[in-house]
């Protein structure tokens, strides 16, 4: 077998045993911790599937992001025991479980092996129509052309995630901003890391931004990586999150899914379809609509990292 | 006459059961609610009109098509729409104004009413949903006539009745849907699916159905328990118009369902049984009663006992025609047990010399029952008295009649000696709709017979002695209970529901179990175990189907 | 067996379809983005269009006796993605464009907004209310499973945080349980997506219908797809969530849950196996389906009769009548397909209104006596006969009584089942008539009965008259002419008339 | 000249390589925190420089020349930064295990 | 044995560990991870999906990646909502937990915000 088989079987054993450790490992932060290092092994899965776009999603949402905020409740939680929990299953209803599980993955193992090695596809179909859309990637196409109402929608579901995670503030903090405030001396290193890492990561997720009309990447990357800039400077408290009652910041959220509706019903007028881009300018529509997309992703995933306000407002 | 019929016959159905619901939505109105009382006496009048037509001429229809009613009137169901009017005619007269400005007396109004329209509407109802929604209509309102006064024994007669209710509109609903199931044109009126019983695939499951859910409604034993304590707890207008008018929906049910057209030999006889030992059974427990009102229960349930019998034989032996018949039996009991009712209700309130007038009106009354010579009832017994024979049934309605004789002496003696109860129940209005009710309970039986035959033959010395003999038996028994009538066994009002309720009570013990295994089911790994499950049943039921 | 052109070819009209989301998306965003009492009155002024937006749409298939069918973005299936709205959709689309403002102008006093600040619980609800609205619009329109996936979520995301509006410790918990639940669901609903595309490769549903045949993938799929559906539908055993998150939120926002939520995912069961899996024989996942149903009419029921709350109650009778709903998948095929058919639509209609209605009057209740304890009811009717006679005609749904919608979906369902051979079903449902009617006397006999309770204040009129109002439609079901069944069949392979 | 590019990747691979085998070992073996962080510090920038330094010569451009150290780099600074903040955290918590 | 196979296997794992951990594991935070993982299981069933559908000068069938991408997005909006309430959860009643029991009677109006 070559080598690169061996990595293949490496790398899917591995990613595998951290698996079975996050689900078995004794405390949540161990767990949690090994959930961060599973979600970067999987975006190498991702890569050797040919799937970069994804690769790079899953290593910043997935893992990265997706890490901060379960790390992050993981620590808040620490103190707090198992107290009124469920009562742990007995054994033999443990076993059963297990068997149960084993039982749908297996199934699911068999029918995924069934499926025929040169399965359906609309690779054809979306290479064909790729043109019209003046990019070159074709899964940003996807997101942004072919499926775009399915993109625009999920848009929505973000915002109705702050809504969601904000309704759960105190009513006295309503309006007032979330997590901890700036601190008058932040973590040194951490705000070494940030000044230097920030600069950089902002010119990468642009870049990654930028190029994702052609090569892999696009919005949803580009926006996470500016996303995690922002976090970290958070993290470091160098910059405190916003007041949740600020207009910027409502504006910012809800920028990508508004701009992206009122260029789908624009279609309606001008294309003669909800979502269709007139034909000739569909690049530049596209890239405005996806500049806004990546300024609300940017915005949404640290606010929801970040979760409801813990703080009054100022007037 | 018949040319009348299809002119005003129509417009007659539909007033039947529009006028109640017209005063309803007049009583609703806060500002119209004293018309509204006042006018309620009118409410039956169209069904009234409606019965007399019906019985002269022939049958008639009406459709409302966007509301999906469809109604009909034919002579059995005239006979009793036109008694069953009458009845709740006289007794509006005094029923509402009299609970004026006494407690609930508004949710008293409302549930008269209603169940005065569902129980005017059970007799020209033409298809399944129609009778369905009457049939509903006089069945549940009439709980508020029976709980009204909130005491313990009326609050626990109400719940019992309401069950049985209940229970009976399921029944009677599975009981429909096969009926309807069993139609192949797809039609919902009740000729047509009657008609296609015999053939249905259904047919044994719908007619037990339907024997078991109209048997709840007149009290078939063992299906009983709730009429004694239902009468006894209502309030005597209220228990005068369900005994007469309520329990007939069940008869005109049994008459409407069951095929006569085909012979169901065995059906038949199961329903002969059946009414046979509630006739009995019915008088064996009511000589045993202390209470007047309780008494009458038993009557009534030992009087269906009849009516079910009858239409046994005719179910045994295709007769359609004994339809009528049956009708004009029932029609006789609608107004005489109503009667009976207003007569206890009267003499209530008297006591000396006056309660003696009263109370020969009720012997008169309650051996018109038996079949005492130129009263109704003599004409009723000569009605189903072909359908019987002279064969062992025969026999037996004849020993029923001595039964009853039985029971309504040993009635009306309990009657005179019943305590004087407070005089405030007795209104003028109520007195008067008493003596109104108790004349025609005797005499309008006589006027409704020319629908069947001549009463001439009544009068026939070999069919007087058929009369006499077994009342003569009944007087004796009666003298005989009477001397040991403190000797009886006691025997609670409603006898074997004590046992069902007590059963009811037990099954409640599902209630907790139930609730631990909901606890156990809302646990997360339970709920989640299930869901892993379903999903792997519907998986293995996807490859098992291939 | 191949694809007509027609399934996937956008149809005059289908404009209108979009529109029926992206209306209410608009809301949620403008509302949320502008804030303050704006929310209120943009979802008020939003909701009139929304609903002429949906008697359109059902005067149009109404007219062409087809489905509408619009492609987004000018992409056809399978690329692209289709809305679809066939009768059962227009009529799930009127319902809910009823019922949601009924639901906001009862709540327009529990979630006025002050005019100087902002504050929280108005601004979450209105947006969310919206949020709901919009995801309801787009599982009854979409004809891409993978869309309605994203719709799924969108309807999670939107119903959960209204169980949890006023914070307290409980209601959090039983909005995480609700949402941790309804996601086990979606990852198995994803999952048997996954598993279609790789076997036919388009998730569109009139595409994959024709090429849908038994096999591993499919079988794993369904059962996967429909056991994360009814995870949302809380089918007993999978109702944990529902009564904790239903009793507690605002009983407006209650009436939208228990009215309209739940049949969201029930409406995508009845797509997958009426629509995705006709071909496949559907006999023996249909039983399984009506025996859970059964089991929860049954089951609901009793613990309906078991609760102290008032809330709590009307919450179990949803767990009770969302199991009628299922008993309309083993009568999918023979001659009595169309009776069940409609009984089912019929039911998921009539109990939408009557239980909206049941759940506002509570909240009166609750509002006018200070709790909602059943044993503190001893004449509440009296006080307030408005509000309990909505509650009762509600409940005469519930039961099965004419007239009702209730009571034709009953009659349809039993006929069906009775027709069919299976007994079973049509016993059940009577049986579980026989109980309700129990939970409601419990509720109706003390209440009207005994010296009226003295009030803290008097229910409004207007209030009291949106939940008869929608109990009164609840009733008016009963007269659906055969126009309206046959409307309802449009969109499905065999046409027929019902209640003939 | 080819292979002497060749050799020059192998060797600096190789030895990179063997840096992370010593490092992971060490991070393994060692008996307490910070000598298992010195461990570690010298896998990453050690032999991760080295592995850059072999794959240099290879990169078709300058850009992705740059990339790659770009990458180096900022390893570099997130591992220094992650020894730092595991180092207080250390000594915070007094316990050296 | 195709890199393709292998991740499919893995995938199938993945949603098999998560599954259990999703039932059996009684602290909610660790259901969330096991949702997570079970989601990118899934997410990698996906992934084969878009393998076996590669062609058009494509490496993969682009369609599946977009979903997945999609997915990706929705999947942590789920999480942080999750988390936000378990955090809330735990700061209002000290404790974080699923278990049904225990909770006190609701005060006598179930009608919420009113």
């Amino acid at each position: 077998m070559s080598v690169l088989q061996a990595l293949d079987i490496g790398l899917a054993s591995l990613v595998f045993a951290v698996a079975t450790w996050t689900i078995f490992a004794p405390g949540a932060f161990a767990a949690t911790v090994g959930y961060v290092v599973y979600g970067l092994l999987l975006a190498l899965v991702w890569i050797r599937l040919f799937a970069v776009d994804v690769a790079l999603t899953e290593a910043a949402i997935g893992s990265g992001v997706t890490g901060v905020l379960l790390i992050g409740a993981a620590a808040r939680l620490r103190t707090a025991g198992t107290a009124g929990d469920e009562k742990p299953l007995s054994g033999l209803s443990r076993l059963f479980v297990a068997v149960l599980c084993v039982l749908v993955a297996l199934a699911l193992a068999g029918v995924v092996l069934l499926l025929p090695d040169q399965g359906p596809s609309l690779a054809q179909q979306s290479m064909q129509a790729l043109p019209e859309t003046g990019l070159g990637n074709p899964v940003t196409a996807v997101l942004i052309a072919y499926r775009a109402f399915d993109t625009m929608l999920e848009k929505v579901v973000l915002v109705l995630a702050v809504v969601g995670v904000w309704s759960l503030a105190a009513d006295k903090y309503w309006g007032g901003a979330p997590g901890e405030a700036r601190a008058a001396s932040p973590e040194p290193t951490l705000a070494f890391l940030a000044q230097i890492l920030a600069p950089l990561g902002i010119l990468v997720g642009i870049h990654v931004f930028w190029v994702g009309a052609d090569e892999p990447g696009g919005a949803f990357q580009g926006g996470a990586i500016l996303a995690a800039m922002w976090i970290i400077v958070m993290m470091a408290r160098l910059t405190e999150a916003p007041q949740t009652n600020a207009f910027w910041l409502r504006v910012a959220l809800v920028a990508g899914s508004l701009v992206f509706l009122a260029a789908g019903v624009a279609g309606a007028i001008f294309a003669g379809s909800f979502f269709a881009y007139p034909p000739g300018f569909a690049k530049p529509v596209i890239l405005f609509i996806e500049a806004f997309m990546v300024l609300s992703i940017a915005v949404t995933l640290p606010m929801l990292v970040a979760g409801p306000p813990r703080r009054e407002p100022r007037q | 006459m018949s040319a009348l019929a299809q002119q005003l016959g129509p417009g007659l159905l539909i007033a039947t059961l529009a006028a109640p619901l017209i005063v309803l939505a007049l009583f609703l109105a806060p500002a119209s609610r004293g018309l509204a009382r006042a006018i309620t006496p009118l409410a039956p009048a169209p069904a009234l009109a409606g019965g007399a037509l019906a019985i002269g001429g022939a049958p008639f229809g009406a459709e409302l098509p966007a509301l999906r009613v469809s109604l009909w009137l034919d002579r059995p169901g005239g006979l009793l729409l036109l008694a069953a009017a009458l009845v709740w005619l006289i007794v509006s007269v005094f029923a509402l104004k009299e609970g004026q400005g006494r407690p609930n007396a508004d949710r008293f109004a409302i549930a008269w009413l209603l169940t005065m329209a569902g129980s005017l509407g059970v007799f020209i109802a033409a298809d399944l949903l129609t009778f369905y929604l009457v049939y509903a209509l006089v069945s549940i309102p009439a709980y508020y006539l029976v709980a009204h006064d909130e005491e313990a024994a009326s609050r626990r007669a109400g719940a019992v009745y309401l069950a049985f209710a209940l229970l009976g509109e399921a029944v009677l609903l599975l009981a429909f849907v096969m009926l309807a199931a069993g139609e192949p044109s797809g039609s919902v009126h009740i000729r047509d699916v009657v008609a296609a019983l015999p053939a249905s695939p259904w047919r044994d499951g719908a007619l037990a159905l339907i024997i078991i859910g109209f048997g709840m409604k007149i009290a078939l034993v063992p299906l009983h328990g709730w009429m004694p304590l239902t009468y006894r707890a209502a309030p005597i207008p209220a228990a005068a118009v369900l005994s007469g008018a309520g329990v007939k929906a069940g008869v005109i049910g049994l008459i409407r369902f069951l095929p006569l057209s085909a012979a169901f030999p065995g059906w038949g006889e199961a329903l002969v049984w059946a009414g046979f030992i509630s006739a009995f059974y019915g008088v064996a427990i009511g000589v045993t009663q202390r209470d007047p009102k309780t008494m009458l229960a038993y009557s009534s349930v030992s009087q269906m006992g009849v009516i079910a019998a009858a239409l046994g034989i005719a179910l045994a032996s295709a007769d359609q025609g004994a339809a009528t018949n049956v009708a004009f039996y029932a029609a006789n009991h609608v107004l005489v047990k109503a009667a009976l009712f207003l007569t206890v209700g009267a003499v209530a309130t008297l006591d000396g010399r006056a309660r003696l007038l009263p109370l020969i009106l009720a012997g008169l009354l309650g051996l018109s029952l038996a079949g005492l010579p130129l009263t109704g009832g003599a004409l009723a017994k000569l009605a189903v008295k072909d359908l019987f024979g002279a064969g062992a049934a025969g026999i037996a309605a004849q020993l029923s009649a001595a039964a009853t004789t039985a029971l309504m002496l040993v009635f009306v003696m309990r009657l005179a000696r019943s305590p004087a109860a407070a005089r405030a129940g007795a209104s003028r209005g109520r007195l008067w709709s008493w003596a109104a009710l108790a004349v025609a309970a005797l005499l309008i039986p006589g006027l409704m017979f020319h629908a069947i035959g001549s009463a001439a033959e009544v009068l026939e010395p070999a069919k007087l002695w058929d009369a006499i003999w077994p009342m003569l038996i009944g007087a004796m028994s009666a003298a005989g209970l009477w001397v040991v009538r403190d000797r009886l066994p006691r025997i609670p009002a409603g006898d074997i529901v004590v046992a069902e309720e007590a059963a009811f009570r037990a099954s409640l013990s599902l209630g907790p179990t139930t609730e631990r295994a909901d606890r156990e089911l809302r646990q997360w790994p339970a709920a989640g175990l299930a869901l892993l499950m379903v999903a792997l049943a519907l998986v293995a039921a996807g490859y098992a189907s291939r | 067996m191949t694809v007509d052109s027609s399934a996937i070819a956008a149809t005059a009209g289908g404009s209108l379809l979009p529109l029926a989301i992206l209306v209410p998306a608009l809301g949620v965003l403008l509302s949320f983005l502008i804030g303050g009492r704006r929310a209120e009155w943009i979802a008020l002024g939003l909701m009139p269009l929304e609903f002429a937006v949906a008697v359109a749409i059902a005067c149009l298939v109404w007219r062409s006796g087809q489905p509408l069918v619009y492609t987004l973005a000018g992409y056809a299936p399978p690329l692209g993605i289709a809305l679809r709205a066939d009768g059962f959709s227009a009529v799930m689309l009127l319902t809910a464009g009823l019922i949601a403002p009924a639901a906001a102008l009862y709540a327009r006093t529990n979630f006025a907004t002050p005019p100087e600040t902002e504050k929280r619980a108005p601004l979450v609800f209105w947006t969310l209310l919206q949020g709901i609205h919009a995801a309801l619009s787009l599982v009854f329109l979409g004809g891409d499973l993978f869309n309605l996936y994203v719709g799924l979520e969108l309807l999670t995301f939107a119903a959960v945080p209204l169980g949890s509006l006023d914070g307290r410790p409980e209601t959090v918990a039983a909005a995480l349980r609700y949402l941790l639940f309804a996601l086990f669901g979606s990852v198995f609903y994803l999952l048997g997506v996954a598993l279609l595309y790789g076997a036919y490769g388009t998730l569109d549903i009139a595409l994959l219908a024709p090429l849908v045949r038994p096999e591993p993938a499919v079988w794993l799929a369904a059962g996967l797809i429909t056991a994360g559906l009814l995870a949302k539908t809380a089918l007993f055993p999978l109702h944990l969530w529902l009564p904790p998150a239903h009793a507690n939120a605002p009983a407006a926002a209650s009436a939208v849950l228990s009215g309209l939520v739940v049949k969201g995912s029930f409406f995508l069961v009845v797509r997958l196996w009426f629509d995705v899996l006709a071909a496949l024989p559907g006999v023996i996942p249909g039983t399984i389906l009506a025996g859970l149903g059964s089991a929860a009419i049954l089951f609901g029921s009793v613990l309906a009769l078991r609760q102290a709350r008032l809330k709590l109650l009307i919450a179990y009778s949803t767990v009770a009548q969302i199991g009628y709903l299922f008993m309309m998948f083993p009568l999918a095929s023979g001659p009595w397909a169309a009776d069940a058919f409609s009984g089912g639509v019929m039911q998921a209609i009539s109990h939408a209104f009557a239980k909206a209605a049941m759940f506002l009057s509570a909240g009166l209740v609750a509002e006018s006596l200070g709790h909602d304890r059943i044993a503190g009811l001893d004449g509440a009717a009296r006080a307030m006969p408005v509000t309990f006679l909505a509650l009762g005609l509600g409940g005469l749904s519930l039961m099965g009584l004419p007239p009702s919608g209730g009571f034709v979906a009953k009659w349809l369902l039993m006929k069906a089942s009775i027709a069919s051979g299976q007994w079973l079903w049509a016993i059940v449902m009577a049986a579980g008539g026989l109980l309700a009617g129990g939970y409601l006397y419990r509720v109706l006999a003390p209440a009207l009965s005994g010296e009226s309770p003295a009030l803290k204040k008097a229910p409004a009129r207007s209030r009291e008259s949106i939940a008869l109002a929608l109990a009164l439609v609840a009733l008016l079901l009963a007269f659906a002419p055969p126009s309206f069944f046959a409307f309802l069949q449009i969109g499905r392979p065999a046409a027929g008339l019902a209640l003939q | 000249m080819s292979l002497l590019v060749d050799l020059f990747s192998i060797v600096a691979i190789g030895a990179g390589v063997f840096f992370f085998l010593a490092g992971t070992v060490g991070l393994l073996r060692f008996p307490d925190a910070l000598s298992r962080l010195h461990a570690l510090t010298k896998a990453d920038n050690l032999g991760l420089g080295l592995v850059v330094l072999g794959l240099l010569p290879r990169s078709e451009s300058l850009l992705a020349a740059l990339k790659l150290v770009a990458i180096w780099a900022l390893v570099q600074l997130a591992g220094a930064t992650a020894a730092q903040l595991v180092g207080r955290a250390v000594r915070r918590k007094g316990t050296a295990a | 044995m195709t890199s393709a196979t292998l991740a499919g296997l893995v995938g199938a794992a993945l949603v098999g560990l998560g599954l259990y951990g999703l039932i059996a594991n009684p602290q909610p935070l660790r259901k969330i991870l096991a949702f997570n993982l079970m989601g990118s299981g899934v997410f990698l069933v996906f992934g084969i999906v878009a393998r076996k559908g590669a062609g058009a000068g494509l490496q993969a069938d682009p369609v599946p990646q977009a979903m997945v991408i999609t997915g990706i997005v929705v999947a942590f909006a789920a999480s942080a909502l999750a988390v936000a309430l378990v955090l809330r959860l735990f700061e209002a009643a000290g404790r974080a937990t699923l278990n049904p029991d225990g909770w006190t009677e609701p005060p006598g109006d179930g009608a919420g915000a009113e």
